[in-house]
């Protein structure tokens, strides 16, 4: 991973904004923010703690080349995915987009927060359903409570029992798709094959731009 | 002169009849007014009103009328009787409405409107029907002075219109700054790509225009006369003198960009890799020329990055270099880094600015800039260095809070404009003072001040147009840009106002409008703007001169010369029919045939003063006639009311005011003399620009003269008075009764 | 039937605002025919409705005064008001132009005496006032109006209010008989200088105008100031009638957005500058001013002005574009977002939200009738093709008031040339 | 015959026994009644969520997306696809908007998709169930099956974010969208005004960052109670997720007493329609909806 890193860096020789745009799906808006703060002070986390840098603050930041900054940053993986930023941007800026992007780009190149528990929902998210087509809800939140071990999965699951308890009576969770007998599509291998395709193509467009 | 034949009307309606005796005012008019013909009618301005007093004129011979109804600022489509001298009396707005409609009141109401009544009758007989300018030039031709975007636009569009155009020009080639740009920022949708100057081909139109004749490599040795005669002399290349006879002029004399020299801590002189706005446009030109991209200019090496950074020299709050805004130049940048991009997008280019300037569809142009990789970063900059090839700038990064040191191959300064204007006046006519007075260093400074002259105008007020601010050309600003102090004589471009060329075009074609109505009034001896069409004009009994050079000197608008026996010379079609020259002459022999020291005088005379027992004082107010006539209006139509033992005169200007008016007054027996002007100074009000400034200073010396006749000074107020004070002003005006009444009564009644 | 003198060398001036007075008094001093066309019963457009002008911080009727002079003194304008251009039809030096006039029910005898005003008891939304307050139905727009002439609101007509107004008119004002009525006139050319229009600020949701009665746009504020406004000078929020003393400015209320106007509106900045000095005129140092602002764009000569206000302890600058507005249980609206100097957050609640709100060219949406290129933001565009049509001022681009002066300067010269060129092929 | 049919893509978490089962069912109920033929896509495929973003790239997410509108397509020719969840229908609606102005992506999905033997030839429109309630039907049309209006009944409508944004429904502002308040005042019951209406509640982030979703939770609840209201209605799985089920925990933390069902229109516009607790899936809510028990029961 963090070779891929190194190559990017030495390719982009400190272009940060330009590694960005070609390398971050919906990089290329970064530049057209004016600096207004209307997307900061959109979002609906920006009066908690936790955002180091708001999206206007991040793409100013990638402007003037604060590579490790940006990409290690926690700001990215604290999107709601709410599309405040998106509808109001005044340059139309597609802000929520460009920050998962830039989270994605950060994640592949292996320069995103250790354990970020969002990236691993995220990744457990879609390992999971692209596992046989459909969300095992079940599964899903197994793997999102035991994350962090055992233990903390049990205590975490203990927490939750009144609301897991809930949802089962409520026939809202149905405990054997613990054990896998749970919705999924007929075709897997198709949906396999086409979404390792899809990964294969996608690997080499991003290779192809990196090089042009 | 043919006979005199005076009426008096006076209206009945809108109350005036159920307020006032309006018998008893009839009386007033024939006895104390004097009139041939005195009539009533229920409702004055009524198309049978009207149809009376026209059938007077034309068949009683009426030539004079005092119309005694309502403002003068009212119901003026219906008295309008351009062939007769008209006078009116303010019954309505000045008398019932600004007095409650009570028994007590009655008495006062009734004396208020009555002195009304005599006053118009009185001013009417002093008038006369401007008969018009008999000295007019009637030439048709514009002079338009400098060659660049702004001349050159100004000279096709008055060509357009039909009329002849002199275009003189002191370097080789027509174009100005624009010919020097390697391309002009855009003008039109979409506002995305900087487009081609533009002025080969304007070039071209004026060299196939017959109607213009152009000369290059020449200046204005010389001008002379007034609007529709102007005398100019050319100096030309030869050396050789061209006369060409001129109706009016424009200046469009541009600007140059601040001296970037001033600017060591920019870098600037210190690297041939700091440039500014010309500079990269240079660079600019010769790479296309080449057909090479834009290189460095210490080595010619490739330029990798560019950093631009605005407001060099500008907007400086220290007062050591430009204090404004020159307004293009945050365009100019974006067009300089398209440059750069459009010819190579992986080539860093980087605006510093603290705030982005782009207004109106400049949004558009900024955006595209962005779109094409353009950085914009807000920051200061407080240092740039070079070393080598590479320069390295050191800015406050106000976004992300931190100092910031970022290399660049080339480092582009916006450092703005300063306007190519003549001499300052006022520093021009104290040098002069002083080397009158013999001083060898002021001779020095006037031959140097006298080398920037533009137009070498032989005025007695000095050779160019006065400047306003910073340097750029006179301008009333807001409501009348083009208005300068100097009738006839336009500025047009940077020379007014920082700008860029499309705005300069706008204004240029603008100027040329004014210039050309200049010319066609000129011609018809009426004036310019703000009395714009008024046939009168000031003339002067020389026998009783005593050449004290006052009005010369105070005319707002450098009128007045001095002749070869130092007598005032009047040229007409420079006057503006402010009255400043006739407020200044001491000895009143000045004076415009429907506005004289009569025509007030006789009014203030008309006035019925009551003895020292009557507990009746009286207090003359000498209103302007644009903002405090209105405001007192106003202040009727609203019911405001105030004290009824004030009496108001409108006047052009306080500067028109002569002291003679308040030394009858008071001889006169008033009490008080209450004098309403404009704001002045630095942001005046006034629209004669200085009138109410000189009327002020000239009314600073009247306390001698009410220590000399035992008076109390406070007998003699003036206010500054804005045509909003509706509701504030009769509360001045109560104030100031209320202080009159509690001094004893003027001593001068009854004589 | 109203008659109008005019032919193929008459020119045309739409709009009676600043630039179309100035654009028609210029033509008219220069010795042309002018026919002026206003929409409103009033001349003088929204310059009237200012309290004061930047920079002078002078008075807008000071300049009306004068221009209504030199019309009152010109025979060659011919002014129409309640007039608006229906069509256009035939070509540059020749058009012939649809207009229809609006029955004003107050005819040429009045005298602007009062009486009607005084019995007629239905009062309207005072739109001079831009309805911060009522009006009677009959009434005169304001104390500067030309013509200096009632007006009987079309309301009324028909009910006994109308009646009254007619019977206390003693000179025959009042006539209720007048109809709408179409005329066409013509004109060798055409200066359209129908100005703009303030943004609709209800349309940013997240400001709320249209739910917090304490968030009220800059055009509302000018009239607050105003000692002839609505409340006589006095700077007091609509909720409560409270004393705005903490007042907040938003620049780029629409403007400089492309979810609401693309263009940078240009006098915002320069207005709200302004309007601080009204918040210090009425309570000085108790008065405090923020201006939240992307951009502060004083442009040119106006930097100065900027620099005072700067200089002065009672405003601040935050730059930001201010996110949204909610507000908090006194009724003060509160300013959330984020000053982008350093990334702070912020939640200020102010006694008054004042919204720059942008310019809007009156043109867009109206459909001139005739071919005229017009940008994508609605503004007229300079273009060949507009051959005997012109903009003036506002129609043609985001302008302040003197630029908008030079632009109906320079437009009135463009008509000017083309009736020349008429007078000339007819001699 | 049906007068509207359209092919049905539910969703994972509205399948039977999934987290949104309930919604699903009174959907069912809500169609029968307005005669609306919801036919599921055949063996349709999850869309990957937002949420899904650092592991997916953008082709691999289209790909899962277009697979859907390939077997909608081919299986239930001319139909919209209609989406019952938000997250669903953004996914989609996204997919489609990229694929049609994005000819590169296109032709590599096409290329994935041949792997799973599918291919796009049109991509079918994607709607949301509320856009064929209110565009295709229309509110008189909704009103005319109410039997039993919920009169009295005080109701927040909770809108959301993606239901509302990128998107959003037609004519509706992004701020303060009007559309849920008149469905509700449709079958009879009172829409509050209250200003959280479109926040977001923190869904992304229920999970990875639970103290801050319930943040944000809870200041939803809390201003749907100060508007007076006495449940939440939402058209979002998600969101009624979120605002229901951590009611207690929130509790918890901030000692609160929030106890506000949390309900779907399709399970308000059922009752209202005569249907039984059952069919609304009343029984589904883990905060029982009481008063629509026993009004149900009537």
């Amino acid at each position: 991973m963090s070779d891929l890193n190194q190559t990017m860096a030495a390719r982009y020789q400190n272009n940060f904004l330009k590694e960005i745009e070609e390398q971050a799906e919906m990089g290329e808006w970064v530049k057209m923010c004016m600096q207004c703060g209307l997307c900061s002070g959109s979002c609906p986390t920006n009066f908690q703690a936790g955002w180091d840098h708001p999206p206007q603050e991040i793409f100013m930041m990638i402007r003037a080349g604060k590579r490790d900054e940006v990409l290690k940053s926690n700001s990215m993986w604290m999107c709601t995915s709410c599309y405040n930023c998106y509808v109001r941007c005044p340059r139309k800026v597609p802000v929520t987009h460009v920050m998962h992007g830039i989270a994605e780009y950060a994640y592949r190149i292996g320069q995103s927060p250790k354990n970020q528990p969002t990236q691993h929902l995220s990744k457990t998210f879609w390992d999971n359903c692209t596992k046989t087509g459909r969300v095992n809800e079940v599964k899903l939140t197994q793997s999102l409570y035991f994350k962090d071990g055992i233990g903390a999965g049990i205590k975490k699951a203990m927490e939750m029992q009144a609301v897991a308890l809930g949802l089962v009576k409520a026939k809202r969770l149905n405990p054997l798709e613990a054990i896998g007998i749970a919705h999924k599509c007929k075709d897997i291998k198709g949906i396999q094959a086409m979404l390792a395709k899809a990964n294969e193509l996608e690997a080499q467009r991003k290779a192809e731009k990196a090089k042009a | 002169m043919a006979d005199v034949k005076t009426a008096a009307y006076i209206c009945k309606g809108c109350e005036i009849d159920k307020r006032v005796d309006v018998a008893a005012l009839a009386k007033a008019a024939t006895k104390s007014g004097k009139m041939n013909i005195v009539r009533e009618h229920d409702f004055l301005c009524s198309a049978e009103g009207v149809a009376m007093i026209q059938n007077d004129i034309d068949n009683e011979g009426v030539t004079h009328a005092a119309i005694c109804a309502c403002s003068r600022r009212a119901k003026t489509d219906a008295f309008n009787f351009p062939t007769t001298a008209i006078s009116r009396g303010n019954l309505r707005e000045g008398v019932i409405w600004i007095r409650p409609d009570t028994e007590a009141a009655r008495e006062t109401t009734q004396e208020m409107a009555e002195d009304y009544v005599r006053m118009a009758c009185a001013e009417v007989k002093a008038m006369q029907v401007p008969q018009g300018n008999p000295n007019t030039g009637g030439v048709k031709t514009l002079l338009v002075v400098g060659g660049g975007m702004s001349g050159m636009t100004s000279a096709l569009e008055a060509s357009k219109a039909g009329y002849k155009v002199v275009l003189v020009e002191k370097t080789g080639a027509l174009g100005g700054w624009t010919a020097k740009l390697h391309k002009r920022i855009p003008t039109r949708e979409p506002f995305k790509a900087p487009e081609d100057n533009g002025v080969s081909d304007m070039v071209a139109r004026i060299e196939a225009d017959s109607n213009i004749k152009v000369y290059l490599n020449a200046t204005i040795a010389k001008t002379d006369g007034s609007p529709g005669r102007f005398k100019v002399e050319i100096a030309i290349e030869s050396g050789a003198i061209a006369n060409e006879d001129i109706g009016a002029i424009i200046q469009a004399t541009g600007f140059t960009l601040y001296d970037a020299n001033k600017l060591p801590e920019l870098g600037y002189g210190k690297s041939p890799n700091v440039v500014d706005q010309a500079g990269l446009e240079g660079l600019a030109r010769d790479a296309a020329a080449a057909g090479k991209p834009i290189c460095r200019p210490s080595d010619g090496q490739p330029v990798n990055k560019v950093v631009f950074v605005q407001c060099a020299g500008q907007r400086d709050t220290t007062g050591t270099h430009l204090q404004y805004c020159s307004g293009f130049c945050c365009n100019t940048s974006i067009k300089q880094a398209m440059y750069f991009k459009d010819g190579n997008p992986d080539i860093d280019t980087v605006v510093l600015f603290t705030d982005l300037r782009t207004p109106g569809n400049g949004e558009d142009f900024y955006r595209a800039a962005q779109n094409k990789g353009v950085i914009f970063s807000k920051g200061v900059v407080s240092n740039v260095s070079a070393s080598g090839n590479t320069c390295s700038v050191k800015f406050k990064d106000l976004i992300l809070n931190e100092e910031v040191d970022t290399q660049a191959d080339l480092v582009v300064l916006a450092t703005g404009m300063v306007p190519s204007s003549g001499p300052e006046l006022d520093a021009l006519n104290e040098a002069n003072r002083l080397a009158e007075g013999g001083d060898e260093g002021a001779k020095e400074q006037v031959v140097q001040m006298m080398s920037k002259s533009v137009l070498n105008l032989t005025y007695r007020q000095g050779p160019d147009v006065p400047q306003f601010k910073h340097g750029f050309n006179d301008s009333h600003f807001i409501c009348f840009p083009y208005e300068t102090r100097r009738t006839a004589i336009y500025n047009a471009g940077p020379v007014r106002r920082p700008m860029d060329i499309l705005q300069a075009q706008e204004d240029a074609t603008g100027a040329a409008m004014k210039a050309i109505q200049a010319m066609e009034n000129a011609g018809l001896g009426k004036a310019a703007h703000p009395r714009a069409g008024d046939l009168s004009f000031p003339t002067v009994r020389l026998e009783g001169c005593t050449q004290c050079k006052r009005c010369t000197v105070e005319c707002p608008f450098g009128a007045i010369d001095e002749d070869a026996k130092r007598f005032p010379l009047f040229n007409e079609s420079r006057c503006r029919r402010c009255g400043t020259c006739m407020g200044a002459c001491p000895v009143r022999v000045i004076s415009f045939e429907n506005y004289s020291v009569n025509t007030v005088g006789s009014q203030i005379k008309a006035v019925d003063v009551p003895d020292e027992f009557s507990e009746k004082p009286r207090i003359l107010i000498l209103a302007c006639e644009n903002d405090a006539y209105p405001a007192l209006d106003m202040a009727g139509m609203n019911r405001h009311e105030y004290d009824p033992f004030v009496r108001v005169i409108p006047i052009r200007c306080l500067g028109s005011v002569n002291t003679i008016w308040i030394t009858d007054a008071l001889n006169g027996g008033y009490d008080g003399v209450m004098l309403m002007g404009c704001k002045h100074g630095e942001e005046y009000q006034c629209h004669f620009v200085k009138g109410s400034e000189l009327g002020r200073y000239r009314l600073s010396k009247v306390g001698d003269t009410l220590k000399g006749m035992n008076l109390e000074t406070e007998r003699v107020m003036d206010v500054e008075v804005a045509i909003t004070d509706i509701a504030t002003l009769p509360q001045k005006i109560n104030d100031y009764a209320a202080l009159i009444k509690s001094f004893p009564p003027s001593p001068f009644k009854g004589f | 039937m109203t008659s109008v003198v005019a032919t193929n060398q008459t020119i045309l001036v739409v709009g009676g605002g600043i630039s179309g007075m100035t654009a028609a008094l210029e033509a008219a001093e220069t010795g042309k025919q002018v026919v002026l066309v206003e929409t409103n019963p009033y001349l003088g457009g929204r310059t009237v409705q200012l309290y004061r002008y930047f920079p002078k911080m002078c008075h807008p009727t000071c300049g009306l005064e004068i221009n209504l002079r030199r019309l009152k003194a010109n025979p060659r304008i011919q002014v129409l008001t309640l007039a608006e251009v229906t069509g256009i039809s035939g070509s540059k030096g020749n058009y012939s132009v649809s207009v229809k006039l609006k029955p004003r029910y107050v005819n040429a005898n009045c005298t602007a005496c009062g009486e009607c005003g005084k019995v007629v008891q239905t009062e309207i939304a005072d739109e001079f006032n831009y309805n911060l307050g009522k009006i009677k139905a009959a009434y005169l727009p304001s104390s500067m109006a030309y013509p200096q002439r009632y007006v009987i609101d079309s309301s009324i007509i028909g009910t006994p209010d109308a009646e009254r107004a007619k019977a206390a008119c003693k000179y025959d004002a009042v006539d209720l008989e007048q109809e709408e009525e179409v005329i066409s006139l013509n004109a060798g050319a055409i200066v359209w200088a129908t100005g703009w229009q303030p943004y609709a600020a209800e349309k940013i949701v997240y400001y709320g105008y249209d739910r917090f009665p304490n968030v009220i746009t800059n055009v509302e504020f000018e009239r607050l100031a105003d000692p002839h406004g609505p409340t006589g000078g006095k700077i007091l929020r609509p909720s409560d009638g409270k004393e705005a003393r903490n007042v907040a400015f938003i620049q780029c209320a629409g403007s400089r957005d492309e979810n609401h106007l693309r263009h940078c509106s240009r006098f915002c900045c320069m207005g709200s500058l302004k309007q601080t000095h009204y918040v210090e005129e009425a309570f000085g140092d108790a008065g405090k001013s923020t201006i939240y602002y992307i951009d502060i764009r004083a442009i040119d000569r106006f930097e100065d002005f900027y620099q005072k206000v700067q200089a002065n302890p009672n405003v601040s600058f935050v730059k930001s574009k201010v996110a949204r507005i909610t507000q908090d249980k006194d009724g003060n609206p509160v300013c959330n977002g984020v000053n982008v100097e350093g990334y702070k957050r912020y939640a200020t609640a102010h006694d008054l939200v004042v919204l720059a709100v942008g310019m809007e060219p009156a043109v867009k949406g109206m459909d001139i009738p005739a071919d005229v290129m017009s940008d994508s933001s609605g503004f007229i565009m300079a273009d060949p093709a507009n051959a005997g049509i012109f903009g003036a001022g506002c129609a043609t681009n985001a302008l302040d008031v003197n630029r908008s002066v030079q632009s109906a300067t320079a437009a009135a010269l463009r008509a000017i040339q083309v009736v020349n060129k008429v007078a000339r092929a007819e001699v | 015959m049906a007068r509207k049919e359209y092919a049905f893509y539910p969703g994972c978490s509205s399948q039977k026994g999934a987290s949104a089962s309930n919604y699903l069912t009174s959907v069912e109920s809500m169609c029968n009644t307005l005669d609306i033929k919801m036919t599921e896509i055949p063996d349709w495929n999850c869309c990957g969520a937002s949420v899904s973003y650092a592991e997916s790239g953008e082709l691999p997410r289209t790909a899962m997306n277009a697979r859907n509108f390939a077997l909608a397509e081919s299986n239930l020719p001319g139909q919209d696809i209609v989406a019952t969840c938000a997250a669903c229908w953004l996914g989609s609606r996204e997919s489609k908007e990229r694929l049609e102005h994005n000819s590169g992506l296109l032709a590599d999905t096409q290329t994935a998709l041949k792997e799973a033997g599918l291919q796009i030839k049109v991509i079918p429109e994607i709607r949301h169930m509320v856009e064929v309630l209110i565009e295709d039907l229309g509110y008189d049309e909704l009103k005319k099956p109410v039997k039993k209006p919920l009169n009295g009944m005080k109701f927040a409508g909770y809108v959301g974010c993606q239901t509302n944004r990128p998107f959003g429904i037609n004519g509706e502002s992004f701020e303060n969208p009007m559309y849920l308040d008149k469905l509700i005042e449709t079958v009879g019951g009172e829409a509050v005004p209250y200003d959280q209406k479109v926040t977001c509640c923190g869904g992304a982030l229920a999970f990875s960052e639970p103290e801050k979703a319930q943040a944000q939770i809870k200041d939803i609840i809390e201003a749907a109670y100060d508007g007076g209201a006495e449940m939440i209605v939402t058209p979002c799985p998600l969101c009624q997720a979120n605002v229901e089920v951590y009611q207690g925990q929130i509790n918890k933390k901030y000692g609160t007493k929030f106890d506000i069902p949390v309900l779907y229109y399709s399970q308000l516009m059922t009752l209202a329609y005569g249907g039984t607790a059952k069919q609304a899936a009343l029984d589904g809510n883990v905060v029982r909806a009481r008063k629509l028990e026993e009004f149900a029961g009537k």
